[in-house]
């Protein structure tokens, strides 16, 4: 009985409402704050931090946006790398056009925009369910790249239609983007940056949005009946996912590679985002996280791997086997948990609390 | 303890582009090889290469590139990113970590102006310059630049970064000469092409069609144009639509198809010989033996001759050891591939003598065009050298544009 | 208001200057719609069957494909390499039952729709592991010289394909509406456990569902592949039939045929006349759009079954 | 079938030494790795025999069901232990579509049609593992409409349309259209109207008598199945907690007090009811 | 029982009567004219009724008799072709869900309608989610009115857990739970909405008698103690004449009888069409 609630009484319904409700959920959530934020700066290397840390941040950004609507509202999206476009888009021409502001109103700003794009988008699930409004959102993915790549205002008129983005400084000389910006700077910017987004949407899933998301995800007649507008709750879930989708497109674009074209949003995007969520577990703002460690994870894990196991020579082998291996790992995991990665560390813990008998 | 000289392979031998990537890395591969079985290594010091697969992923190359860069005793010599989108990513990060990049015919274009990006090495010629070596074919072709006026060409480019390179200088060319200039765009990975060839072959029927495609793209072009009848004598594609991936899966309808191109087509060099005798007669080559002397391999070999060589004249100023990317950086700014220098490399003729100063990193190397015949790339023109007098302004005015925005000094190089 | 003038009039000032091209187009729109149908056929068959979103339906069509071109490269003749594709679609049908859809029985869709995704890397990567991923010609003998009907250009090679896909259809909606397989079929789509609690076996039906959607992928697979090269891009053909889909209905066998030419003709009409006016390259966007617009009037596609919505 | 069996009032223990029709033994089932939801239940069912599974609300009646059906497996339950075994044979391993083949057919708990079928479809689809051809379907097909002459009226409409009740009959007759030797019934009264319950019941007794089917039958409407039934169980919280003939529990005085409403001085009317009376009995 | 428990009975139910009677007002809602098709099928048709303040009202009648459809219509989810609604004196031409709710009409659903995803104290917090006002920013930060107001609604919701007995299941996702109190959950959920009017569609279906009793008690308790006026639909007679005012009858989407469960029980035509032989 290492893990258990008993004896743990709520003495306040807002100790009932808090986030962690165990004890020991606090200790590990705080061990892996000082793990991230102390820790990792410390003794992380550039590769670690650079290329294995921020993309894994922003894709859990990304995929926090895409399960606010996906796994919360239940409106299933493939226009998530559309919407990260848009914000990668509107944070440079932001930046461009007001050299001034500051890095974190630029995001802030680009993220509105986002948000905005994606109310319009969102339109159309006030009558589009399921898997035709799913293919619906590929008309954004689609619609949006194409405009980013088309018309030449969006990049300043680049021959070529990539935008970098200019250094900017969070304070003094603190550089966060452009070449300026030591690894940890962005790595802490990044990290910090995501984690008061990801406490904002805990909170967010939890009281009255969170609810009505959920609500006309499991049962929208019932919801509208009970007094639960579909229409502001679906277009609020898609402004509010598009938000988030939008400052992981922005920070994609301006921390993690600097410069980008439209193509760096292409589909593929959409689905790992996708892939994530489902992974780490619909409707689970820590399945976010786990998933995009898992995507992000696997595949460099897998590739180092099959390197180190003597495949070097064959390249493409070792990409074959690797889209192999991370597809039946996909199918794997499905099977094994349904609900996803969050949901099996749940029932680990169930298994913990009631450890050592079995039921 | 050996010397070793570590130098990265960004490849994609999987992905959309896989087929393309494939002879490339293949081509690059062999030519390391044949340099340590054959001479022990560049003046001894070992080559020690190792690819990654990119699949043609900008992330994938950000993080190749970081996995890959401080490898071997002295860090990555020098990064071929293969790819003009990771090529972008990749311009900064490699400048603060101090390793130069080598886009040969592909990348951003105005990065050959030294001043502004010290690390990058675009030899032997731009999209730009090569943009005015087809026009000029184009003009010879119809008997000299003053016919081009009234002119139609057509430019069908792939929509990406890549594709959209050549716009600017045709736009300029159109102005000097008078042409009139449609665009076409086609969607990644352009599988539909359609609707672009009967506006095209049906209703705009340009005089000249230019392609800057790239992969199913191209095949998918040809085979569009054969069916609304367009002539394949005035269809011409860039360098990177000109391999036999492009024109094999379009059989007959792709016989009479032209290309440019900056090296030789075929495996007829001494170089290839070598190749041969010392890897494959041994069951080490890359790929398979009948596709080598294939066009994307030929430029492969290109590649990695002309980082040899730059490495070569670094360890000439620096000594023959292992050397730091910085160190090969500054032999590359020496680089100086005579035509004798080629000779003795095996290639003559293969491709044009280049030469790179602090300025410029590009040289404005000619071009020439090749023609499909059915089996084998056939080369019908000279060597068409770019009209630097066009070209060369841009690129200083768009690279001093950017490092104004980017607040960047520009380097001083000594004049002459 | 010149510009509003530029693009709402001028293009089809310009149809009605140019009729035979226009018509042209028309004709070319319409028979690249009949090959995404082609595509959007396999698709239809598995959702209709099971009420699975397949993803995979790309990846088959490619792995057919690759299996086809390499026997014959093997140096098969043409019936042993048909015949050995078949084999190997069957087989990949029963393994996928067995290995994924089995064990995620009564799951909820989105979790299947992952699970063919995941199958969609597994077979990518396993069909180049095995064949490489080199272009290959594919030459089953179809013409592909242009017919020239008085002024008009037509391709011979769409116009074959037009007729093969017309039987494939008309065979498959007979199937579905008329016999006690169909009508099974479509009651596992409905309710998988309602299914097995009559009896239905589940593996057997999804084995059926899925050979066939395999055998329609490997005819889009050579037919595609006959056009484009056998290569790892037919598997990105699936994203242009997803429009095609929603269009026609998820559940409607002709549904995929008139979403087909709806989005083929729509989608070449307007990047010829249209496109030019904002930069080009509609076509990758047009197709998801006018499918959109149609899905604002009716949510379930031309011919999806209604959406039932009841408390 | 026999009229041997229809001679014999049949009760759920086999007399003598004949093997029940089924049998379970002792099963445990756990739902999703950790909820232990059944807790050893044995229940027989003689040929021929109505049996009813009587209980509160989660007492386990529907997992009864459907881990005999092996349906439990859908939904990421497992019998942990214990055996079921149909005719002498084990079908713990065997999957529903085998089960119904060797007849036994469950109608679920809250009807379940095929929404997009439609009624006759619905009707069809329930013949699927038959193989005595077309005729005889036709006629089985009749028969349910004769049983449900509502379902003849909406036979063309989508089922996913039909109220409450017409979903329920539409169940019953899928399932009849298997000819089953054992059907599996899941609170077939639910959301019927009191005449249409009586009509159900009178058809599932008719279908037993005459058809020869055997049924288990779990059920809220306590009054109405022990009046059809012959055997009854009942189940609390994952338990039998009593037993025996349906003449013995209806004179049973708790089944009377909690089942049927009738303690002491007859029924009593619901709006007297002062004292909430929900409470652990029999543990 | 003892003779005094008996009698006690008697007398609460004699107080129970009277006191109904005073309780009893004015029309709160009445249905006119409502005809409803659904393309052939005439599910409604013409149907009129009445619902008074703090009354019990049953809708009985044969199974696909439009029941649930009426009620789909009063709360505005479907839109009958023909038909208006007065509510307190003021005549309504269209009812839209959200409408409905505003006005404080709350229901449960025939075929449970619960969220499966969400836990029970979730469920029935999304009933209070028209009472709550904080904005996005306010619930993103947990700050301000989002937690005021959070805190405030799970003590209302609280009471009404510890009302129907429903504590140990509070962190259970519903999905889960047996059928029963599924019900139980429904029935809280549409509580916490605060109706003035609730509607009921079978609630005691798929219960035991000992349940039924329970959900009785439920019931009548909300009637009285929170004067909510209610409207049932119910299969089980004994349920339905013990403890409702008055009855409608519909049958094949016609109006067949309205009135008290005594004049309704003993009309021949309701006989015909629905009661059947009823045993008891
Ligand atoms: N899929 C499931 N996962 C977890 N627990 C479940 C699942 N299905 C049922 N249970 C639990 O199993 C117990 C028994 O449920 P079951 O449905 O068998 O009861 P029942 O007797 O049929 O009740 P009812 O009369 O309400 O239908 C309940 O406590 C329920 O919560
Ligand atoms: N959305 C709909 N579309 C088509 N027909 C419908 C729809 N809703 C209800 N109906 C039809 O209207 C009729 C009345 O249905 P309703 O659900 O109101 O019956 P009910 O009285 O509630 O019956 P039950 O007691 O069985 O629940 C039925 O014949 C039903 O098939
Ligand atoms: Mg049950
Ligand atoms: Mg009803």
């Amino acid at each position: 009985m290492i893990y258990r609630e008993t004896g743990q009484f709520k003495a306040s319904y807002a100790a009932d409402q808090a986030i962690f409700r165990l004890v020991e959920d606090r200790i590990g959530m705080g061990a892996i704050l000082f793990l991230a934020f102390v820790v990792m700066p410390l003794v992380g290397s550039q590769y670690w931090l650079e290329t294995i840390m921020l993309p894994f941040l922003i894709y859990s950004l990304a995929a926090i946006g895409l399960n606010l609507l996906t796994g919360y509202a239940g409106q299933l999206s493939l226009g998530t790398g559309g919407f990260m476009a848009c914000g990668a888009f509107s944070a440079y021409k932001l930046a461009t056009a007001f050299p001034d502001l500051h890095v974190l109103l630029v995001l802030v700003l680009a993220g509105s925009i986002t948000a905005a794009v994606g109310i319009l988008f969102g339109l159309p699930s006030l009558r589009i369910k399921g898997f035709y409004l799913a293919v619906a959102t590929l008309a954004a993915q689609f619609f949006l790249l194409w405009l980013f790549n088309r018309v030449p205002w969006f990049t300043n008129y680049s021959s070529s239609g990539v935008i970098s983005a200019p250094p900017l400084a969070i304070f003094g000389d603190i550089w966060v983007t452009g070449f300026e910006a030591t690894p940890v700077a962005k790595y802490l910017f990044t990290l910090s940056l995501v984690s008061i987004l990801a406490l904002a949407a805990k909170n967010m899933t939890r009281l009255k949005i969170g609810r009505a998301w959920m609500a006309i995800r499991d049962m929208d007649i019932a919801a509208e009946i009970i007094g639960i507008r579909p229409m502001t709750t679906k277009l609020s879930a898609f402004a509010i996912s598009s938000f988030y989708c939008g400052i992981a497109g922005a920070l994609w674009a301006f921390v993690y590679t600097g410069a980008v074209e439209a193509l760096a949003f292409e589909i593929n995007v959409s689905f790992r985002v996708l892939f994530m969520i489902i992974i780490g577990g619909l409707g689970t703002i820590c399945g976010s996280f786990m998933g995009a460690a898992f995507i992000v994870l696997l595949p460099i894990f897998l590739n180092n791997t099959l390197l180190a196991l003597g495949l070097a020579e064959a390249v493409a082998l070792a990409s074959h086997l690797e889209a192999m291996i991370m597809g039946a790992l996909i199918i794997f995991f499905l099977i094994v948990e349904p609900h996803g990665l969050a949901r099996l560390w749940q029932i680990l813990k169930e298994k913990l609390r009631r450890w050592p008998f079995p039921y | 303890q050996e010397k070793v000289q570590f130098i990265p392979s960004l490849v994609y031998r999987t992905g959309p582009y896989g087929p393309n990537g494939e002879p490339f890395a293949n081509g690059v591969a062999d030519y390391y090889n044949l340099v340590n079985e054959r001479d022990g290594g560049i003046n001894g010091v070992r080559i020690m290469f190792e690819e990654c697969d990119t699949q043609y992923n900008n992330d994938k190359g950000v993080e190749c590139y970081e996995r890959l860069k401080n490898k071997g005793p002295t860090g990555a010599a020098i990064f071929s990113p293969l790819s003009t989108g990771i090529t972008y990513a990749l311009i900064e990060r490699a400048l603060a970590d101090k390793i130069p990049i080598f886009s040969m015919g592909y990348g951003r274009t105005d990065a050959a102006y030294g001043r502004v990006f010290p690390h990058v090495f675009t030899v032997p010629a731009s999209y730009w310059s090569q943009a005015t070596s087809i026009i000029q074919y184009i003009g010879a072709q119809e008997g000299g630049m003053d016919k081009l006026k009234g002119k139609k060409i057509a430019l069908v480019y792939h929509d990406s970064a890549y594709g959209k390179e050549p716009i600017t200088t045709l736009q300029k060319l159109k102005d000097m000469f008078g042409y009139e200039l449609s665009l076409f765009a086609v969607a990644h990975p352009g599988l539909e092409q359609k609707a672009t060839w009967l506006e095209i072959g049906r209703r705009l029927r340009p005089n000249w069609v230019v392609m800057w495609g790239w992969g199913v793209m191209n095949s998918t072009a040809i085979k569009e144009a054969a069916a609304v009848g367009y002539p394949m004598e005035r269809f011409i594609g860039n360098w990177w639509s000109g391999s036999e991936n492009d024109v094999k899966p379009a059989g007959d309808a792709a016989i009479g198809y032209k290309s440019a191109n900056f090296h030789g087509a075929g495996a007829d060099w001494p170089v290839h010989r070598d190749i041969f005798t010392y890897l494959y007669d041994k069951g080490k080559g890359a790929g398979q033996r009948d596709r080598v002397g294939e066009v994307l391999y030929n430029r492969g070999i290109a590649n990695a001759v002309i980082v040899t060589e730059a490495i070569r004249t670094a360890q000439a100023m620096y000594g023959a050891r292992p050397l730091t990317g910085w160190e090969v950086r500054d032999g590359f700014e020496k680089l100086d591939l005579t035509a004798e220098r080629l000779k003795e490399l095996g290639l003559e003729g293969f491709m044009q003598p280049i030469k790179v100063t602090c300025e410029d990193h590009e040289g404005g190397g000619p071009v020439y065009i090749q023609q499909w015949d059915g089996k084998k790339w056939q080369r019908i023109s000279d060597w068409i050298p770019p009209m630097r007098d066009v070209v060369w302004p841009m690129m200083v005015e768009s690279a001093t544009a950017y490092a104004k925005e980017k607040g960047i000094a520009l380097r001083d190089c000594p004049q002459g | 208001m010149e510009t509003l003038e530029h693009i709402l009039l001028q293009p089809f000032r310009s149809i009605a200057e140019t009729p035979m091209f226009f018509l042209e187009v028309l004709i070319g729109g319409l028979m690249s719609g009949v090959m995404y149908a082609l595509v959007a056929l396999g698709f239809v068959l598995i959702f209709k069957a099971s009420g699975v979103f397949n993803f995979a339906q790309g990846a088959m069509v490619l792995f057919a494909a690759l299996f086809f071109v390499g026997f014959l490269e093997l140096g098969w003749p043409v019936w042993l390499a048909v015949a050995g594709s078949v084999v190997v679609m069957v087989a990949l049908a029963f393994a996928i039952e067995r290995v994924v859809l089995r064990p995620l029985v009564n799951q909820p869709p989105i979790i299947l729709f992952m699970a063919t995704i995941g199958i969609t890397f597994f077979l990518d990567g396993f069909g180049q592991t095995i064949w490489g991923s080199d272009v290959r010609r594919l030459d089953v003998g179809i013409p592909t010289t242009p017919l020239i009907v008085g002024d008009l250009y037509i391709n011979q090679f769409d116009l074959f394909a037009a007729v093969i896909c017309g039987l494939l259809v008309t065979v498959l909606a007979l199937f579905f509406q008329f016999t006690p397989t169909g009508r099974a079929l479509r009651a596992v789509a409905d309710d998988h456990q309602a299914a097995m609690s009559v009896g239905i076996p589940l593996n057997v039906i999804w084995t059926i569902v899925w050979s066939v959607a395999g055998l329609v992928g490997l005819v889009a697979g050579v037919m595609w592949g006959s056009k484009l090269g056998v290569q790892f891009n037919l598997s990105l053909i699936a994203l242009k039939a997803l429009p095609v889909l929603i269009l026609g209905g998820f559940t409607s066998v002709p549904g995929a045929i008139v979403g087909g030419l709806l989005v083929g003709a729509g989608e070449k009409v307007a990047e010829v006349f249209w496109g030019p006016l904002v930069g080009g390259a509609v076509e990758d966007w047009f197709a998801y759009v006018l499918a959109l617009l149609f899905l604002l009037v009716r949510p379930q596609g031309l011919f999806g079954e209604r959406i039932i919505e009841r408390v | 079938m026999s009229t041997a069996v229809l001679e014999r009032p049949p009760t759920g223990r086999p007399v003598g030494e004949r093997e029940p029709l089924l049998a379970v033994h002792n099963i445990e089932v756990v739902y999703d790795h950790v909820v232990l939801v059944l807790k050893g239940v044995s229940l027989e069912v003689a040929e021929g025999s109505i049996v009813a599974l009587l209980g509160a609300n989660g007492a386990g009646k529907t997992t009864t069901l459907k881990a005999i059906s092996n349906l439990l497996r859908t939904e990421r339950g497992e019998v942990t232990r214990g055996s079921i075994v149909f005719r002498g044979e084990d079908v713990h391993a065997l999957d529903p579509p085998a089960l119904v083949r060797r007849g036994v057919v469950q109608v679920m708990e809250g009807r379940h049609v095929f929404e997009h079928l439609t009624v006759e479809e619905n009707l069809l689809t329930g013949a699927y593992t038959r193989k005595d051809g077309r005729e005889a379907i036709r006629r089985d097909l009749e028969m349910v409409y004769d049983y449900f002459p509502r379902l003849r009226e909406r036979r063309r409409s989508l089922a996913g349309y039909t109220s409450g009740g017409e979903q329920q009959m539409c169940a019953i007759g899928r399932a009849l259209m298997a000819r089953p030797k054992v059907m599996l019934l899941d609170e077939p009264s639910m959301g019927l109207a009191p005449q249409l319950v009586e009509e159900i019941f009178e058809i599932v007794g008719r279908l037993n008598r005459q058809e020869g089917v055997t049924i288990l039958l779990a059920e809220q409407n306590t009054n109405v199945a022990l009046r059809y039934a012959h055997y009854g169980y009942i189940l609390e919280n994952g338990r039998v907690v009593l037993d025996g003939t349906a003449e013995a529990l209806r004179n049973n005085e708790d089944v009377k007090e909690f089942y049927l409403g009738l303690a002491g001085s007859g029924r009593k009317s619901f709006r007297d009811i002062k004292s909430y009376k929900r409470r652990k009995r029999w543990l | 029982m003892t003779t005094a428990a008996t009698d006690l009975r008697l007398d609460s139910r004699q107080a129970a009567t009277g006191r109904r009677q005073r309780r009893i007002g004015g029309v709160l809602l009445a249905v006119e004219n409502v005809s409803l098709r659904f393309g052939g099928v005439q599910a409604l048709s013409g149907v009129s009724f009445d619902v008074r303040q703090g009354e019990i009202r049953a809708i009985i009648g044969p199974n696909g008799a439009g029941k649930s459809s009426m009620l789909n219509v009063i709360n505005g989810f479907y839109q009958p072709q023909e038909g208006s609604f007065v509510w307190k004196g003021e005549r309504l031409a269209r009812m839209r869900p959200h409408l409905a709710a505003t006005l404080g009409i709350a229901r449960t659903f025939q075929n449970i309608a619960l969220f499966k995803g969400m836990t029970t104290l979730d469920n029935i917090m999304t009933g209070r989610i028209l009472k709550m006002r904080a904005s996005f920013l306010e619930q993103a930060l947990w700050w301000g009115r989002a937690r005021r107001e959070e805190l405030a609604h799970r003590a209302f919701v609280e009471r009404i857990i510890d009302f129907l007995e429903i504590q140990h299941i509070r962190h259970t996702p519903v999905g889960k739970l047996p059928y029963g109190l599924q019900k139980r959950v429904e029935l809280a959920r549409a509580l916490a909405m605060e109706p003035e009017l609730l509607l009921l569609d079978e609630p005691m279906a798929g219960m035991n008698l000992e349940e039924k009793e329970d959900m009785c008690r439920f019931i009548l308790d909300v009637n009285e103690e929170f004067g909510t006026t209610v409207v049932l639909i119910e299969h089980d007679m004994g349920v339905v004449m013990d403890i409702s005012d008055r009855v409608v009858v519909l049958d094949y989407g016609k109006l067949l009888a309205d009135g008290t469960p005594d004049e309704v029980r003993n009309d021949p035509r309701v006989i015909e069409a629905y009661l059947g032989l009823v045993h008891d």
